[in-house]
């Protein structure tokens, strides 16, 4: 791990001292245990910043479109699988081209769950934790403990599919194996298996902590919109208040709005400061998306997103 | 869409997807009929129905 | 105002005779984390915890709130004529509220009760109507930085009773009249237990490890800080969500909206946040703060700076921490600071 | 304790339409209770909150002065949802108003001073009523010369004319009135108000100006009155920013630590050169 995040400085700071690009984005160490955050490196000096960790939970091609827009020119940007993939569906979706980015590859081990970290030690205070390995050391005041990251990984990370990234300029760390062996197909929508009324319950259940500070949305490099439907006055298509027909409101249609486009990064969980389990939804939209056009966002440039595209033979059972 | 309303528990039948030409008059009436009839059956919405009345 | 002694083996009592005049609140446990909820069962209140997930804002300043009703009549002179809504019909305790939480309070009664036009209705009412029992913190949290903002881990400000847990027994300082009434029938506190108390008080604000100096953010120039060169740095890595609004304590921005279903209306008001674009925005599509930096900028100068200009010196903020946690991006509010003290 | 959030209700007892583009329409409203009317006492300057049952609330400069009795006029332009509703309102229809809100034109300072009031499209709202004040019996000798210069685009866009007119007629106001580019059947003052208030050059010695008008006009107008040597604290501007509560809470509307609706919206270009330019 730390040799990875080594390889990145050198790489980033060549970058920059031969003036290959303005701003290398990565990641670097945070002030809180289990949460380091997006960095921009401008000089070789502040490249010795950047870190590599299973703490790297946010999706840094988010950082690629209007957010900072002008702001930077060219930018290298650290990428494992599902950031790669991400980059692809931003330039298939015309935000950004190929030539504005040059992306630093490295392979995902897999990001920790801070809150399955969290949930193992109720209502304490964790102060620190080390990565040791294939193990983390978690501290807190009276307490130390030895957790394997396997056991406390994002459930995303256990299914991805792509830990490589897709499309690479510069390869910082030789390539992994590409999956972990976990189904997503297994584990996607996960309520298929109840009952209607049951599915109901299970998604009130699951918003109900919804505080709408639309970290989920912020945090998401798909939802790039300049006014998002739930900002719209003119019309006004949902309350802004806390009624759960509001709130239920933009938790289907954000995820709607992700159809054939969700690469499963599992940013908008990590972001979320409540614990919602965003993925319930957007695992169910995904695994139609693949099961009726045979797709999975984000693995190439060439392919057309089957929601841009019409072909005569597209499913159209439900049309009456 | 549809599946996605159905897999939260909104109950199927509450949507409806036709195709309908601007020149197919009869088959808009057809079945804007027959879906408020369907819809009509299932009863009141019992699932994301926001009551303003209700003391918060 | 008299300290008074109550032992945990009469706790039960105690609080079983407050649930009969007041509708008591404490923080519970709730999937690991100790969150606000109504105190059914007095065993279920929490001493022993940090603090909880979100501020207990909430129960002045709701997320959402109806402020008012109409009927939704275009024609006819009761169609548009507006009635408030109630103030609350009971009396209400937050028990173990931590002494942060209430100092967040005092900042926000000089924002929401200002004067005769500024004088808000219903921050007012539930304020009135409530009672806030505070619990000393023992044992502060990494992210806690209370000792800098003019507060501190038995800061009593806000509070109308500072318990302080000696172990077999509270310490109960009753600090207001409201405070008076419910400490009344208790045994005095002995020097001894007034020493245990302070040697509480001593050793929390010691174990306060992060500390932000203020001094210069308060004496600089105000366009001086504004135009400083380290708000381009902070505010890279934001998403302008609102978390960090959401979970503070002391931030209360709000919208106003009107909602009709038939012929019922209401004008309620929701939580909003000063991160989001659409905050300032003008119809003529003129924005104020039409840049991330702008907003990022403004929400860290009004907490320093500008409510300490406008206030009387009081800080907007009495570093609870809770924006450490919860930033998905760790923009951390002490480096902000210590930047703007810089 | 009065609930400052509820409006007083009111009837549209007047409405007209004041452009030829049909943007700008004026209200007048009477209070239904004459208590209330009792209780909205206000100054020049000052704005209120028109409440729509349904549409919201939206904050508009108070048109009229209170030396005109307790109607209340309201020169709306059409731009969000609440303003467009009430553009679909008509005599006889209740609404609501909320306020009076902000502070006002430092009336009493200006006492004993020559003021020059400059004013682009339809921000002449407050000025109207500041004009209607300092030209009342009551108060016109209490100040010296008084000096209205007002722009729009075109004939068709200027607001009050007959006031105004009036105004030039009873000489107890130079009155100079402008349009951007000839048009016919004008025979009035033509170019921006910046090159005319540079052309009426207004002195400074013991004198206020007043200025109300898009940022584009501000922009503009600011560099004349510094060539001709008018000080920062001679100069006062109203601002609009996007409100909410109207009474200093709500957290959209502020500059730097001043809320423009409650501090505000009227400042002293002196106060403002202190203050971001977040406006």
């Amino acid at each position: 791990m730390e040799a990875i995040a080594q390889k990145i400085r050198e790489a980033a700071a060549k970058l920059l001292s031969e003036g290959a690009v303005d701003c290398v984005i990565g990641y670097a160490k945070g002030t809180v245990p289990m949460r380091d955050y997006p960095y921009f490196a401008y000089t070789p000096e502040e490249a010795q910043n950047l870190t590599w960790s299973p703490f790297c939970t946010n999706n840094l091609a988010n950082f690629l479109i209007r957010r900072t827009a002008g702001e930077v020119g060219k930018v290298a940007i650290v990428a494992q699988g599902c950031v790669s993939r991400s980059i692809v569906g931003l330039i298939k979706e015309n935000q950004i081209t190929r030539e504005q980015v040059y992306i630093l590859g490295v392979p995902s081990h897999g990001m920790v769950d801070r809150r399955k970290v969290e949930a193992r030690f109720p209502l304490k205070t964790i102060t620190e934790v080390l990565v040791d390995g294939e193990d983390l050391i978690v501290k807190g005041k009276g307490f130390e403990e030895r957790i394997p990251q396997k056991e406390v990984r994002r459930s995303n990370c256990y299914t991805c599919v792509q830990r490589n990234p897709v499309i690479v300029d510069e390869v910082v760390a030789e390539d992994g194996p590409n999956d972990w062996g976990g189904n997503i197909d297994a584990v996607a929508a996960p309520w298929e298996k109840l009952e209607p009324l049951q599915r109901w319950a299970a998604f009130e259940e699951t918003v109900k902590d919804c505080i709408r500070c639309y970290a989920c949305r912020d945090a998401c490099p798909l939802c790039y919109c300049h006014v998002c439907f739930v900002d719209e006055s003119q019309p006004q298509w949902c309350g802004k208040g806390q009624d759960e027909a509001d709130v239920a409101t933009f938790h289907i249609l954000r995820a709607f709005h992700c159809a054939g486009r969700c690469t499963d990064c599992g940013a908008c969980e990590s972001a979320c400061p409540m614990g919602i389990k965003v993925r319930r939804f957007t695992s169910k939209i995904e695994k139609d998306v693949r099961q009726l056009y045979d797709y999975t966002p984000g693995l190439d440039l060439e392919s057309t997103p089957p929601l841009s595209v019409y072909r005569p033979n597209d499913p159209q059972e439900f049309i009456k | 869409m549809n599946n996605l309303l159905e897999y939260i528990g909104i109950e199927p039948g509450r949507l409806h997807f036709s195709w309908i030409s601007s020149a197919e008059a009869t088959k808009f009436q057809d079945t804007v009929i027959k879906v408020t009839d369907a819809v009509k059956a299932l009863g009141p919405a019992q699932r994301m129905v926001k009551d303003i009345r209700r003391v918060a | 105002m008299a300290e008074k002694i109550l032992a945990k083996d009469k706790l039960g009592g105690f609080l079983e005779g407050l649930t009969s005049s007041y509708e008591v609140f404490a923080p519970q446990e709730s999937e690991g984390k100790a969150r606000w909820a109504r105190l059914e069962d007095p065993s279920g209140a929490l001493w022993e915890f940090s603090n909880t997930h979100l501020s207990p804002k909430d129960f002045f300043f709701p997320q959402s709130e109806c402020m008012m009703r109409f009927k939704n009549l275009q024609d006819g002179e009761e169609g548009m004529v507006m009635h408030s809504e109630p103030g609350l019909d009971n009396k209400r305790l937050l028990l173990n509220i931590r002494p942060c939480d209430a100092k967040a309070f005092q900042v926000l009664d000089l924002i929401f009760v200002q004067d005769e036009m500024t004088d808000d209705f219903y921050w007012r009412d539930k304020r009135e109507q409530t009672t806030l029992v505070g619990l000393g913190c023992s044992d502060p949290c990494p992210t806690c930085f209370c000792t800098s903002m003019n507060c501190g881990p038995h800061s009593t400000t806000g509070l109308d009773v500072l318990l302080v847990d000696l172990g077999d027994k509270l310490l109960v300082k009753a600090l207001t009249e409201k405070g008076e009434a419910l400490a009344q029938g208790l045994e005095d506190a002995s020097p001894d237990d007034l020493a245990a108390a302070e040697a509480q008080r001593k050793s929390s604000e010691e174990q306060i490890e992060s500390t932000v100096g203020m001094d210069q953010v308060l004496s600089r120039d105000m366009m001086e800080l504004y135009d400083a060169g380290h708000w381009s740095r902070v505010q890279e890595s934001c998403l302008n969500c609102g978390t960090c609004t959401y979970c503070c304590p002391t931030c209360h921005c709000f919208d106003i909206q009107d909602e009709t279903q038939g012929e019922d209306g209401r004008r309620v008001r929701n939580w909003d946040s000063c991160m989001s674009w659409l905050f300032t925005m003008h119809g003529t599509g003129h924005n104020p703060r039409g840049t991330k930096l702008d907003r990022v900028r403004q929400r860290f100068m009004h907490k320093f700076k500008y409510i300490p200009a406008k206030r009387g010196g009081e800080i907007g903020c009495v570093g609870c921490g809770r924006c450490v946690q919860l930033c998905p991006v760790n923009i951390d509010v002490r480096r902000v600071v210590n930047d703007m003290n810089a | 304790m009065r609930n400052t959030y509820i409006p007083y209700p009111v009837r549209i007892k007047q409405t007209r339409v004041e452009t030829e583009d049909k943007m700008l329409k004026s209200f007048l409203l009477e209070f239904l209770n004459d208590s209330d009317a009792e209780a909205f006492a206000y100054t020049p300057g000052q704005f209120a909150e028109l409440s729509v049952s349904g549409y919201g609330e939206i904050p508009i400069g108070i048109a009229s002065s209170p030396t005109e009795g307790n109607d209340l006029l309201f020169t709306v332009n059409k731009v969000g949802s609440v303003t467009n509703k009430l553009h679909t309102m008509s005599e006889g229809d209740i609404m609501g108003v909320r306020g009076p809100l902000g502070n006002s034109y430092p009336l009493k300072d200006m006492e004993g001073k020559n003021v020059v009031i400059v004013a682009g499209g339809f921000a002449v709202t407050t000025l109207r009523s500041t004009m209607n004040w300092l030209l009342h019996p009551d108060h016109r000798d209490k100040y010296g010369d008084i000096t209205f210069i007002y722009g729009a685009r075109t004939p068709g866009m200027l607001l009050y004319t007959e006031e105004w007119t009036e105004w030039q007629n009873s000489g107890q106001a130079n009155v100079n009135v402008t349009i951007d580019r000839e048009a016919q059947g004008w025979d009035g003052l033509v170019g921006f108000v910046p090159t005319v208030t540079e052309q009426v050059a207004p002195k400074p010695d013991n004198a206020v100006a007043l200025i109300c008008g898009p940022p584009v006009m501000i922009r503009f107008t600011q560099p004349v009155f510094d060539k001709l040597g008018w000080q920062p604290e001679q100069i006062v501007m109203s601002l609009e920013n996007r409100m909410k509560c109207g009474i200093g809470i709500c957290g959209r509307c502020n500059v730097g630590p001043e809320y423009v609706c409650k501090d505000g919206p009227v400042f002293t270009k002196a106060q403002l050169d202190k203050l971001p330019k977040e406006y």
